[in-house]
């Protein structure tokens, strides 16, 4: 009988850098990953490489100012960041916002959380290189962005919201070919469950990869879609509903196995979700002005505040404080991808390098956000 | 919110040197900061809060109290109660224990923190400087703080 | 003008000595594994030279294909500080030269006692037929033997593989 | 047109008919060599440009349209902004064998050509171990890449050259054993003769489970996805190849390419019935199949996500291997039980 102690057989564990520069990293961020073999062992995340100093940035700016700045945040889905951040102003000066701006702020806002979870489900295809499944979401996607571009001239750094209101009320033409886009949602979202969901070997590299369970995803912070594929349906639309979500019939889509296959089909569910909030409100869209009327120069009364709203990729927070000047005094921004981020150490060990490439990819992270 | 000032009378009386502060959006307590730890178990264990929203810090260098408060955001999962927590620490040696052993979240928010603002969480796992690259020196979210680039423009 | 054969022959004659030379020699272990690719190869064209183009196909498909790739594997994933001096001269260099020169010479003498006859007439087109008959009929047994043999090694590489009980 | 090729060939060996054997052989020799050679580059560049299209048709997009008509001169264009790039050798890198390793891979993707009946008597050497030289010379194509990936130096090129080993050394089994199906029925490995024994039936129809293995390790044996995990872009960049630039990672590609028609040019031999087929020329018709091959390649590709490496080599030992060894059995006492019923004795 060979007798081999087990402390012989020992490989030896290699480091790797995946990035900053690598394809499946999403931007330039940076895994120092220990390897035995293929297998990771360990994870560490290395970020700030996209830090601009947005925080800092925003204590020389007028609050109006700073609106575009949060489009360039995560900048996947502009107008729900721009929408937490005049939010969070208007709470902090107990702002009234018009009701025609109400809805239009909810239409983009929901549009904005479909071409974000759209390049998701697309690239997480093509991480596990499902090259043709990229398409059909960026195809549809662009239909938003040309939406966009139709109401506020801009495709990706909208800076639509405004302190009060929106920026510009919608063309005419634009009801329609929102209607024609949600329209054709449905067909996107089947065809990409023709190419990719159902796909045996999709479902072999996705299902139990990257698991999580609830309670550790609750205390790791993790928020959004990926803590509701844990099985939880928190969603902050209705938990706590802010602007004029508590109006509108929606459903809040969960599964339970906290597992890549989880996080990605639950972007699809979610898709289908905000296509009916649109629809709901585009049928009871108000005639009127889109604009409160502020004063021009913004000088909230000393305090602070923190809002919350369910950002595409989870809970975005702003907390706001404010010396009485016409800056923030402090401004912070709670980007989900930074917290979500840090879990994914947790996440992906245990699985080979592979695996490592769906779970950050089934994450959704977008640098912008998480380096601000 | 009623019974919030119910919550903060019962956590005055659990700690002493907690203040409330009611009003504003969101109830907040400020609390010394060896109480934290205690206080924030007792939140997440007793009270639901069981969820770490955010934690950051404001810097405050002018004035007779000069101070840096570290601000937690808490949440009770699914209830979507939130509730604001404030420590006050001394600018020049701001030290506060960490909260990863509660909330893993804690350790990427708290590295952020010590990294932008200079706050030391004694009990971190891992405090290095997460966004600024490892040789910046200086805090960039204190006041006082001066860019490289203004500093060389002078 | 000598017989293209003849010459071909001596080419890869040379070429071989040398790789294996090369072998023994290199200081470098990854390129001595290489260089024992190089040495296989050459001997599966002096099979091709004596027309057994099937042994010569075997030789390349199992030896250069196959063997040597694992030997260069493992040597590669052989954690060495620096792998430019993996392969250097040690004392026993004095042992391996009077061990190999005796083989060498018994060889040498085994092939000089040899009555070695011409063949008469050509090599048969095909000699795949002819393997396959010897393996299948006259050495059946043998070929059954290592068939079990290399059965054993297989479930014992599986068993190995698995490791204990109380790793699963 | 049917003889196009081969009164090429003879009435260069015409030219040569008072030089003494030996520079004929050679002559002719290395007139094959060009032909091959002239074949593998056409293909290559048009199999770039077909790839291309035809992802391009899959996923709504229209594919290079610019150079040339319908954008048929886009992979010349690469070839020669390839050919003008600088040849990179990484400062750590083993030098020699880094830059062997491009050549060295090349070298068996064209000398399985040998073998490849391209037409009516248009075999360029007709073996007698044909089908087997085939793979004993493709298993050389390991050695290459683990030489790139080992003098790269670099840990995305080791990971990939293991990846390598792995995947090309254990699939190369089920290719081997999937083949002998074929050469049973045929009673030899000479690639004409297994051709001109299909002249009734294609081997595909006899022996369907065969050709299916032979289609899935020949894919993983090419690196083609969704077994394309030697590469693996999303993971480790190119792999094996990550450090080469220019033209060296051009040969890598080249021979990538080549061994994607040498496979399918395999599969037509063996299965497909070779270049046999009614009022075409052979050679039309063989060069029809191989693209039909190719064409299915490129689907799977542009179809399925990539294979993990675990699921991959279970996937080759549990399921393959023994379905191929099944199918050795089945072939052997059918072919038994045929000949006691058409001759009457075993």
């Amino acid at each position: 009988m060979l007798a081999v102690a087990k402390e012989d057989l020992y490989t030896q564990e290699i480091e790797l850098n995946m990035g900053p520069q690598h394809p499946s990293t999403h931007g330039v961020y940076r895994a120092l990953l220990t390897l035995d073999g293929e297998k990771v062992i360990k994870v560490e995340n290395i970020i700030g490489y996209l830090h601009r100093g947005i925080e800092k940035l925003a204590e020389d700016r007028t609050y109006t100012q700073f609106i575009p700045y949060t489009a360039r945040l995560d900048y996947l889905a502009g107008m729900l960041n721009n929408l937490g951040y005049v939010q969070a102003v208007e709470k902090l000066m107990g702002v009234a916002v018009p009701e025609r701006a109400e809805y239009l702020r909810i239409i983009m806002a929901e549009l904005s959380r479909i071409a974000s979870h759209m390049i998701m489900v697309a690239s997480m295809a093509l991480d596990l290189s499902g090259w043709t499944a990229w398409f059909p979401p960026f195809r549809e996607r662009e239909r938003i962005l040309d939406l966009f571009e139709m109401t506020c001239g801009s495709r990706i750094t909208v800076s639509y919201m405004r302190i009060g209101g929106v920026a510009a009320d919608i063309p005419d033409g634009f009801l329609p070919a929102l209607e024609a886009f949600l329209n054709d949602l449905p067909g996107m979202i089947a065809e990409m469950n023709g190419l990719i969901t159902g796909n045996e070997i999709f479902k072999a590299r996705c299902q139990g990869v990257g698991k999580i369970d609830l309670e550790t995803a609750l205390a790791y912070g993790l928020t959004g879609p990926n803590l509701r594929a844990c099985g939880l349906p928190f969603d902050l639309r209705k938990a706590k509903p802010y602007g004029i979500y508590d109006r509108f019939d929606f459903d809040i889509p969960t599964l339970s196995n906290g597992d890549s296959y989880d996080r990605f089909v639950i972007r699809l569910l979610e898709m289908e979700q905000s296509a009916r909030i649109i629809r709901q409100a585009m049928a009871a869209l108000p005639d009127g002005s889109v604009m409160a009327k502020v004063p021009r120069v913004l000088k909230p009364s000393p305090g602070e505040v923190y809002h919350q709203i369910e950002g595409a990729k989870g809970i975005l927070g702003y907390y706001l404080v404010s010396d009485g000047s016409n800056k923030p005094y402090r401004l912070h921004i709670h980007g989900p991808s930074f917290v979500n981020l840090g879990a994914l150490p947790r996440i992906a060990a245990g699985g080979n390098i592979q695996d490592f490439v769906v779970a950050i990819a089934s994450i959704d992270i977008v640098l912008g956000e998480v380096d601000r | 919110m009623g019974n919030t000032s119910d919550l903060i009378q019962k956590l005055q009386d659990l700690f002493p040197g907690l203040k409330g502060e009611e009003g504003g959006a969101m109830p907040g307590l400020v609390v010394p900061a060896d109480r934290l730890t205690a206080l924030m178990q007792e939140l997440k264990e007793q009270r639901g809060f069981n969820f770490l929203a955010d934690v950051t810090a404001v810097d405050y260098p002018e004035g007779d109290k000069e101070r840096i408060e570290v601000v937690y955001h808490l949440m009770a999962v699914p209830a979507a109660t939130e509730l604001r927590v404030k420590v006050s620490l001394d600018r020049q040696h701001p030290e506060i224990a960490s909260l990863t052993g509660l909330w893993p979240a804690a350790e990427v928010q708290e590295r952020e923190v010590y990294d932008l603002m200079g706050v030391i969480f004694t009990g971190h796992p891992n405090l290095q400087r997460i966004l600024c690259p490892d040789d910046f020196s200086g805090h960039p979210l204190r006041k006082d703080f001066q860019p490289a680039a203004t500093e060389g423009g002078q | 003008m000598p017989d293209i054969s003849t010459l071909a022959f001596w080419l890869l004659a040379a070429m071989t000595i040398a790789a294996a030379g090369a072998v023994v020699l290199l200081k470098n272990i990854v390129h001595s594994a290489l260089y024992l690719v190089l040495t296989f190869v050459g001997v599966a064209g002096i099979y091709v030279l004596l027309q057994a183009e099937f042994l010569a196909a075997v030789q390349v498909l199992v030896y250069a294909g196959a063997v040597a790739v694992l030997i260069v594997f493992a040597v590669m994933l052989t954690r060495r500080g620096d792998i430019r001096a993996s392969n250097l001269f040690n004392i026993n260099y004095l042992a391996a030269a009077v061990v190999s020169l005796a083989l060498f010479m018994v060889i040498t003498m085994a092939t000089g006692r040899m009555a070695w006859m011409a063949t008469p007439g050509q090599a048969p087109a095909s000699n795949v037929g002819a393997i396959a008959d010897a393996f299948l009929g006259r050495f059946a047994i043998p070929f059954e033997i290592a068939a079990v043999l290399l059965l054993v090694a297989i479930v014992g590489a599986i068993l190995l593989a698995r490791g204990g009980k109380e790793e699963q | 047109m049917e003889n196009i090729f081969t009164d090429l060939a003879a009435l260069i060996n015409g030219f040569l008919a008072g030089a003494p054997p030996w520079l004929q052989t050679l002559a002719m020799g290395i007139v094959y060599l060009v032909g091959v050679l002239a074949f593998i580059f056409l293909n290559a560049i048009y199999l770039i440009y077909l790839e291309r299209k035809i992802s391009a048709y899959m996923q709504q997009r229209i594919g290079p349209n610019r150079l040339g008509p319908h954008g048929l001169l886009q992979s010349v264009a690469d070839a020669v902004k390839l050919l003008g790039k600088e040849d990179i050798i990484p400062r750590g890198a083993d030098k020699w064998v880094f830059i062997i390793a491009s050549v060295i891979i090349f070298i068996p993707a064209v000398m399985v050509y040998a073998i490849i009946p391209f037409g009516k008597g248009m075999i360029p050497v007709d073996l007698n171990i044909g089908v087997f030289y085939f793979l004993a010379v493709a298993s050389m194509t390991t050695i290459a890449i683990l030489m790139g990936g080992w003098g790269a130096n670099n840990k995305y090129a080791l990971l990939g050259s293991m990846r390598a080993v792995a995947q090309m050394v254990s699939y190369e089994i089920p290719l081997t054993f999937s083949l002998l199906g074929v050469i049973m029925l045929a009673g030899s490995l000479q690639t004409s003769q297994i051709v001109a024994a299909q002249s009734n039936v294609w081997y595909i129809l006899l022996q369907p489970l065969a050709f299916l293995i032979y289609f899935i390790a020949a894919t993983a044996e090419v690196n083609r996805a969704p077994f394309d995990l030697v590469e693996g872009e999303q993971e480790l960049i190119a792999g094996p190849y990550i450090e080469y630039t220019g033209m060296r990672y051009a040969l890598f590609y080249l021979s990538e390419y080549a061994n994607l028609v040498s496979v399918s040019a395999l599969a037509v031999t063996l299965f497909l019935g070779g270049w046999q087929g009614p009022w075409l020329p052979s050679w039309l018709w063989f060069l029809i199949k191989v693209y039909i091959m190719i064409f299915i390649f490129m689907w799977l590709r542009w179809t399925f996500p990539r294979i993990r490496i675990d699921h991959l080599l279970s996937f080759n030992w549990k399921v393959l291997l023994p379905l191929s060894l099944a199918n050795i059995l089945v072939t052997g006492v059918g072919i038994k039980i045929y000949q006691l019923l058409t001759l009457g004795r075993w």
